[in-house]
């Protein structure tokens, strides 16, 4: 099959669906899930058959003809996989839960749509194949974000889009600004342009080039769009936005900072143990990010907004291992990028399954469910581990591999951040295990009952990569070593189970194993002790008062709250507040405008015509 | 293989011995800096009988499944610190796999407390992670130090560079950083001025309010063989580690009573006032220290 | 060959002819303008091959060029007449079903003249006749703007103030333009432009835009806009706001490019533009009155052309033109859907419009087809345009203006964002006013929209020849006089 | 001195007229007083345009059996035409705005245009 019709099978098929819909009774989700699936297989077949040739269509736009490109690349690969997978779980996970939802034919539309245009974007051999399909994917995920249930979503999404179409712009600026030059959009030709510029203007277009990366990837000064967007969003498209689409972000920044050697371009200019200075600040943002993203998402009450501050964060440890561009960064930055895919694809996942059934985001509102749901509390529970980078998960591997590039280089700060985000990420995941999962259950959630089948599978098989990755990271390692070639880095040294890093090597065998000998020993050591006798959740220690409403016993609202007391000034100064009000004073303006202008008396419209002759006259005579 | 596991569980066992043993040497210790007589040093051991052989409730298998995790995970952690000649694994990059296994402990600790339901244990866990972002920040950057200056992450390694003599050890070569890692090391091990989260006149002993019979004596033993790991890693990583185990454990015992006197003679830190504590002079010193080290 | 006059005979034929078939069957009239632009459709259709190859050159009376008024038909008229005739055929099957005025043969009568006034704007080739066209367009726009009995006369009243005094302005460049050359023919004026006094020049082009940008929506001129397009029956304000427009924006590129090529004032042109659009945006965005809210934003689309043309450059030129056709399809399919929303929800206000696209999704959708056109998404008519005008603004090295068009395109997208979320995911607040239902113009304009998205090659290539031309005065000049 | 008098003379009158109308336009409240401005407008245009196409001593270009040909000195007729065309269209302009005032004055009950704002920002 035709590389070009990955990108258009799911559109097209979404819109002769869409407008089927209400003609034949048909599910949408169902589906779309036969339709992923089948791209899916047929994108596994793809692995290895790196030298399939490009293939273009032509574009009739200005006087010339235009090359839209489209190639396939281990790292291009790796993302369309990626995405199929994550779209068929997300799928299979929509047909029971949108049962009562009202948007779901538009939300199957636009999601197809969002898979077609990712593949897109990555199969793109061209800048403005990019674009174009970078556009779609923006405004496709726009309105799935806008088709959440909250008020809030519609405010959310236009923050998104605002923020999107600014960077698209800048991006669209610079790409014509080099297209005037060299009358072509390739990848290639244009980093070869870019290299032979003035160093100054070069840096300039290659910020403008990376502004909508960076934004899509929800990365430090442009972060403000992700928390809205994400607990707004449909319940079920949260764990693409965060898992894929943030990626795609990230996809971009591969391109520049890799595929477009960026380090090579700027190797001769100002630089900081031996890191171009623009590298190093794009890490420090990295840098930023994790700070912002942990210390915000320990403070959040609603657990999607929490989530999503914590994809934040991650996104910053991904940004900081790409930036520092050694091979071990690289590595770490993509093993981060597909166990960050796996486990925020999960733990959202689970959440959404707990929304399913409780209706609320709200953490303070919900207690106690592990009871009543046990797989999703496990799916929740393997994943904060990962995502917390305890081992044996594949969390940690990545991790630790990019603690061994930042320590090798002996960037101290970075390390320090990314410590903290680290460490912090134990308070923010443990804020909703606790308040949801654990403690008393709320009277009004007595009869919930474990999600529908259909809607643990995709958690199963979440769960089993988890784990799988976590002991064999070495199949990660297999595809990553071919992006390492295809982009003239040298590739880290590893096995099925084992990496070498720059001051050790990890073995997740061994770890495992030991791992499964201590637990096994703790169990054995339990289980001869005396048997125990169950009581229930109510039946504690009370200093003697008698208790009999679980809503006041249970520890929820503001779990955290002397920790954030020592934050509270810093969240106060946010981003958002300083954006907000540079769009209220724009719109001010306007208003000014509208009051001043149009008056509404004829008479004053007729003096304005006077008003402008004159003007017209003066400014004629001037020269 | 069969030798593995033997000293798989010779190592767990002894660890749970020695570890009892330092407990209950503290006590004695506590108590005669009070001018109390206190318990025999055994006392410990007595204690953790006694509570095996008694009747216990459970709140449910998270409840369970928290004590096997916490107890579990110390364990694992214990076998990737040397101690003494002791060593079950050790392989490169271990120390920073030390710090994320004892949060396996942590984790499953905290499960099974907030699990119990009772909401004492979930504001001692609130402020016992509070308090862990603040002394494992400087922690942190004292040991990445360590890691840069002697050029491996492993501990043997770091462990090795300290061989040939009292003039090698850390605590000669970067001592501003073996008192940030020792301030640290209260706090790692809740001791006085950073027990809020266990604090007993306020939240009834915090995470373990609920805790009786087997999983209270679970909670001992893995607190026993975490004084092990936690005193054992600070004698490799800063006191130059030692061959001969009886060295090793004296020296583990100074630490530790060090770590016991600073403990019964200070008031308690409120949780925000111990992060913050951390935050400013250690860190700040260790960050300096960092980077006259580095360039 | 058919005689390309036919096109502005044949619906001032009509319009004369309307009462009497009024007599005959209430319903007729609006099945003769139907047939008219029909008919004028496929007169073009049937005449496209040959202007393609060369420009056709009518004269009337069969007098030579300089003596008789002619019509000139170039690649970029051809182009203008194409769009105008799709989009007036579009509006007129439209009225089939909706024109239910009370007076219905004066409603069709007055569209017919205006129909006819803009091809006359476009075709003609004499500056006189271009005044008189202007003339029969505005004045009957005034006409059809009162068939609002609410507040039509009070638009109809500003509208006529201002274009009386517009008029007069042209009418003077028109007698200066005289005096100077000694005649009218936009042909003999072009050739004789380099003669004249160069400050005259200036004043004739100056007087030239005061005269006619007030029907091009180019800002402080065009203010009586939102009146009219607000009040005026949907039909009405597309008409206006699509093709009178475009008639407007071409006059002035004929003036500013055919007549008077003056580099020095293009600079003018594009700083008026610049102020125009971002105000004409701002103001957009305060808009709760959905047909207020698309009026601005037709004038900023135009200052947006008009800027951009301004450049100068060949791929500023076809952009702007591409821009300018693309928003005469896009504000047709706006202003349709707009009026028919407002029919169903029974209010103008944007507010009220919660959820309607779950009751009238074809409509919904092709409200939102038409903004994102405009909005510049890709695989629409509009993308192709936005990117034809940053690469030609660039290319030309207009960097600040690039910032400013794109910037607008911000504010843009947010005014038409917050419709199109309101009517999709707002909350259900309808009650239904009035059933109304219109398929076949919304299908064929949301086909077209895409057409031009996805082959813009049908467009881009005459384009590039239109500008071509445009900027060749002399081949345009040889072309009318011969060989004079 | 007489001579540039008599063809400013034109010139000048008809600006000045276009002025005034202007001014009436732009100062006078009453809608009828600003509909004579614009009258006033129109009549100096066409002044304006006359006067441009007068050619001194010219005669009425009407060729007769006895002025049948190029030598007489004949007055420009084009902008006679022009002039005639125009009146046309501002006496049905002036027409048609003066139907809307009255319909303004049916619906609002006052001629000041200032009072005339239903329509606005």
């Amino acid at each position: 099959m035709s590389l070009f019709y990955y990108t258009f099978i799911p559109i097209v098929i979404a819109f002769i669906a869409y407008f089927l819909n209400k003609k034949i009774k048909l599910s949408l989700a169902i589906l779309n899930s036969v339709v992923f699936a089948y791209l899916f297989y047929q994108i596994s077949r793809l692995y290895n058959q790196w030298n399939i040739p490009h293939e273009t269509i032509s574009y009739y736009m200005f006087d010339r003809e235009i090359q839209l490109i489209f190639q396939l690349t281990p790292l291009s690969w790796l993302f369309i996989f990626m995405t199929t997978g994550a779209g068929l779980l997300i799928a299979i996970f929509t047909i029971k839960s949108q049962q009562e939802y009202v948007l779901r034919s538009s939300f199957h539309l636009n999601f197809a749509i969002l898979i077609g245009s990712i593949l897109g974007v990555v199969l793109a051999g061209d800048f403005l194949t990019l674009f174009i399909f970078w556009e779609i994917m923006t405004w496709s995920s726009f309105f799935l974000i806008s088709s959440g249930e909250k008020k809030a979503a519609q405010k959310a999404s236009y923050r998104y889009i605002i923020l999107s179409t600014i960077g698209a712009y800048l991006m669209v600026t610079a790409l014509f600004i080099i297209y005037n030059q060299i009358h072509t959009f390739g990848y290639n030709q244009v980093a070869a342009h870019l290299s032979g510029l003035p160093i100054t203007e070069s840096i300039i277009l290659i910020i403008m080039l990376a502004i909508p990366f960076i934004i899509k990837a929800g990365v430090f000064p442009f972060h403000v769009w992700v928390n809205g967007a994400h607990s707004n969003a449909p319940k079920e498209f949260s764990p693409f936005l965060s898992g894929l689409m943030l990626k795609v972000g990230i996809y971009g920044v591969i391109l520049l900072l890799y595929f477009v050697p960026l380090y090579n371009i700027l190797k001769e200019s100002v630089n900081y143990r031996g890191l171009p200075i623009f590298n190093y600040i794009l890490a420090i943002f990295g840098c930023i990010t994790v700070i912002t993203g942990t210390i915000l998402a320990i403070r959040q009450e609603d657990v999607k907004r929490l989530v999503a501050f914590s994809s934040i964060s991650q996104m910053g440890y991904i940004i900081m291992a790409l930036a520092i561009s050694t091979p071990l960064g690289f590595t770490g930055g993509l093993l981060h990028l597909m166990n960050h895919m796996i486990f925020k694809t999960t733990i959202f996942l689970s959440i959404a399954a707990v929304i399913y059934r409780t209706k609320t985001t709200k953490m303070s509102e919900m207690g106690g469910l592990i009871f009543k749901m046990p797989v999703t509390f496990t799916a929740y529970l393997i994943a904060i581990i990962a995502l917390a980078g305890i081992p044996p998960t594949n969390g940690f591997i990545s991790k630790w591999v990019i603690y061994q590039a930042l320590i090798d280089k002996g960037y101290i700060f970075l390390s320090v951040a990314a410590f903290f985000g680290s460490i912090g990420s134990f308070m923010y995941v443990f804020k909703p295990l606790s308040t949801i999962f654990l403690g008393q259950l709320k009277p009004e959630h007595e009869n919930i009952k474990e999600v529908p089948f259909l809607m643990q599978l995709p958690m199963f098989v979440l769960m089993a990569l988890i784990l799988l990755f976590g002991i064999l990271p070495g199949l990660q390692m297999n595809l990553i070593n071919q992006i390492s070639q295809l982009l003239n880095i040298q590739p880290v040294g590893f096995t099925l189970y084992s990496i070498t890093g720059a001051f050790g090597k990890w073995n997740s065998l061994v770890i495992f194993s030991l791992f499964v000998g201590g637990f096994l020993l703790a169990f054995i050591i339990f289980i001869s002790a005396k048997k125990s006798k169950q009581v229930g959740l109510m039946d504690t220690y009370t200093s003697g008062e008698y208790m009999d409403d679980p809503e006041a016993y249970h520890y929820a609202y503001q779990y955290f709250r002397p920790f954030d007391r020592v934050f509270d000034s810093f969240a106060a100064r946010s981003l958002t507040v300083i954006y907000d009000t540079f769009a209220q004073n724009i719109v001010k303006l306007g208003n000014l405008f509208r009051k001043s202008i149009v008056t509404g008396n004829g008479q004053t419209y007729a003096f304005y015509m006077v008003l402008f002759i004159v003007i017209l006259a003066f400014a004629g005579w001037i020269i | 293989m069969i030798l593995n596991i033997f000293g798989f569980l010779l190592m767990a066992f002894s660890a749970m011995a020695l570890g009892l043993l330092f407990i209950g040497i503290a006590r004695k210790v506590v108590a005669r800096v009070q001018k109390r007589i206190g318990p025999p040093f055994y006392q410990a051991y007595l204690d953790v009988f006694k509570l095996f052989t008694k009747n216990s409730i459970t709140h449910g298998f998270i409840f369970d499944f928290g004590a096997i995790m916490a107890f579990g995970g110390m364990i694992t952690t214990l076998f990737f610190v040397p101690v003494g000649p002791f060593v079950l694994y050790g392989m490169n990059g271990t120390l920073l796999l030390v710090i994320y296994l004892m949060a396996v402990a942590y984790l499953g600790m905290a499960m099974a407390t907030v699990g119990s339901g009772n909401p004492l244990a979930s504001v001692g866990i609130s402020r016992a992670l509070t308090q862990m972002l603040g002394y494992e920040l400087p922690f942190i950057v004292v040991l990445l130090t360590l890691i840069y200056s002697s050029n491996t992450s492993s501990i043997i390694g770091i462990v090795q560079t300290q061989q040939s003599g009292f003039m090698n050890w850390n605590l000669i070569n970067i001592p501003i950083g073996t008192a940030i890692a020792f301030v640290t090391l209260l706090g790692l091990m809740g001791k006085k001025p950073f027990d809020a989260p266990i604090a007993p006149s306020e939240i009834a002993s915090g995470p373990v309010v609920e805790h009786g019979g087997k999983y209270l004596a679970f909670i001992m033993l893995q607190h026993a063989v975490s004084v092990v790991v936690k005193t054992a890693l600070f004698v490799d990583l800063f006191l130059g580690g030692g061959n001969n185990i009886f060295i090793f454990i004296v020296k583990m015992l100074i630490v530790w009573l060090l770590v016991t006197l600073i403990g019964s003679i200070f008031p308690r830190f409120k949780v925000e006032e111990g992060v913050l504590f951390y935050w400013r002079w250690p860190l700040i010193a260790a960050l300096l220290q960092a980077v006259i080290i580095i360039f | 060959m058919v005689n390309l006059i036919l096109i502005i005979a044949l619906p001032l034929l009509a319009a004369f002819l309307i009462p009497l078939f009024n007599y005959i069957n209430k319903k007729l009239p609006s099945i003769v303008v139907f047939l008219t632009t029909a008919i004028n459709l496929l007169i073009i259709i049937l005449n496209y091959n040959q202007i393609i190859l060369e420009p056709v050159i009518i004269e009337l009376g069969n007098w030579q060029a300089p003596f008789a008024i002619n019509i000139y038909v170039g690649t970029l008229e051809l182009i203008s007449i194409t769009v105008i005739s799709i989009i007036s055929l579009i509006i007129a099957f439209y009225n089939l079903n909706h024109s239910n005025f009370s007076s219905e043969s004066k409603f069709h009568t007055l569209y017919s003249i205006i129909i006819a006034g803009i091809y006359g704007i476009v075709m003609t080739g004499d500056i006189f006749n271009l005044f008189v066209f202007i003339e029969i367009t505005t004045v009957a726009a005034y006409g059809l703007t009162t068939f609002n009995k609410d507040k039509g006369y009070e638009a109809a009243i500003k509208y006529i103030i201002i274009g009386s005094i517009s008029s007069v302005f042209l009418l003077m460049a028109i007698g200066f333009t005289y005096s100077a050359v000694g005649s009218l023919n936009m042909a003999v004026i072009a050739a004789a432009s380099n003669l004249i006094n160069p400050g005259l020049v200036r004043i004739i082009s100056l007087l030239f835009f005061v005269g006619i940008a007030f029907e091009a929506g180019i800002l402080p001129l065009s203010i009586w806009v939102p009146d009219v397009h607000s009040i005026a029956p949907s039909a009405v304000s597309s008409t206006l706001s699509g093709l009178v427009f475009l008639a407007g924006i071409t006059a002035l590129i004929k003036i500013f490019f055919n007549l008077f090529a003056d580099p020095s004032l293009y600079v003018f042109l594009m700083i008026i533009g610049a102020i125009s659009l971002i105000i004409g945006e701002l103001i957009a965005y305060q808009q709760d009155d959905i047909k207020r809210m698309l009026a601005y934003s037709s004038i900023a689309q135009m200052s947006l052309v008009l800027t951009i043309i301004s450049v100068g450059t060949k791929y500023a030129i076809s952009g702007g033109l591409f821009q300018l056709f693309n928003h005469a399809i896009l504000k047709t399919l706006l202003f349709l859907t707009a009026g028919l929303m407002i029919k169903y929800a029974g209010s103008r206000n944007i507010s009220d419009f919660g959820g309607i696209a779950k009751k009238i999704p074809l409509i919904a959708v092709g409200f939102s087809v038409g903004s994102l056109g405009i909005l510049g998404v890709p695989f629409f008519n509009g993308f192709v345009s936005k990117i034809m005008i940053v690469n030609g603004s660039l290319n030309a090295g207009e960097y600040i203006l690039t910032f400013l068009v794109l910037f607008a395109t911000v504010i843009e997208m947010a005014y038409y964002l917050k419709v199109i979320q309101t009517i999709f995911f707002g909350k259900i607040s309808i009650n239904p006013h009035k059933i109304v239902k219109s398929y076949v113009p919304i299908i064929v304009l949301i086909t077209v929209v895409f057409l031009l998205g996805i082959y813009p090659e049908l467009i881009t290539k005459p384009l590039n020849q239109a500008t071509g031309e445009l900027l060749s005065r002399s081949d345009y000049i040889s072309n009318v006089l011969g060989g004079m | 001195m007489i001579d540039f008098l008599e063809k400013w003379s034109f010139f000048g009158g008809s600006v000045l007229l276009i002025l005034i109308g202007l001014y009436g336009v732009i100062t006078r409240k009453n809608l009828i007083k600003i509909f004579i401005g614009l009258s006033l407008m129109d009549t100096g245009i066409n002044v304006l345009l006359v006067s441009l196409g007068y050619v001194e001593g010219g005669i009425a270009p009407i060729i007769t059996s006895t002025i049948n040909n190029n030598s007489y000195n004949f007055v420009d007729p084009i902008p006679q035409a022009l002039v005639l065309t125009s009146i046309v269209i501002g006496v049905a302009v002036l027409a048609l705005g003066l139907g809307v005032i009255i319909k303004i004055y049916e619906k609002y009950n006052t001629l000041d245009i200032s009072e005339i704002r239903g329509l606005r920002w």
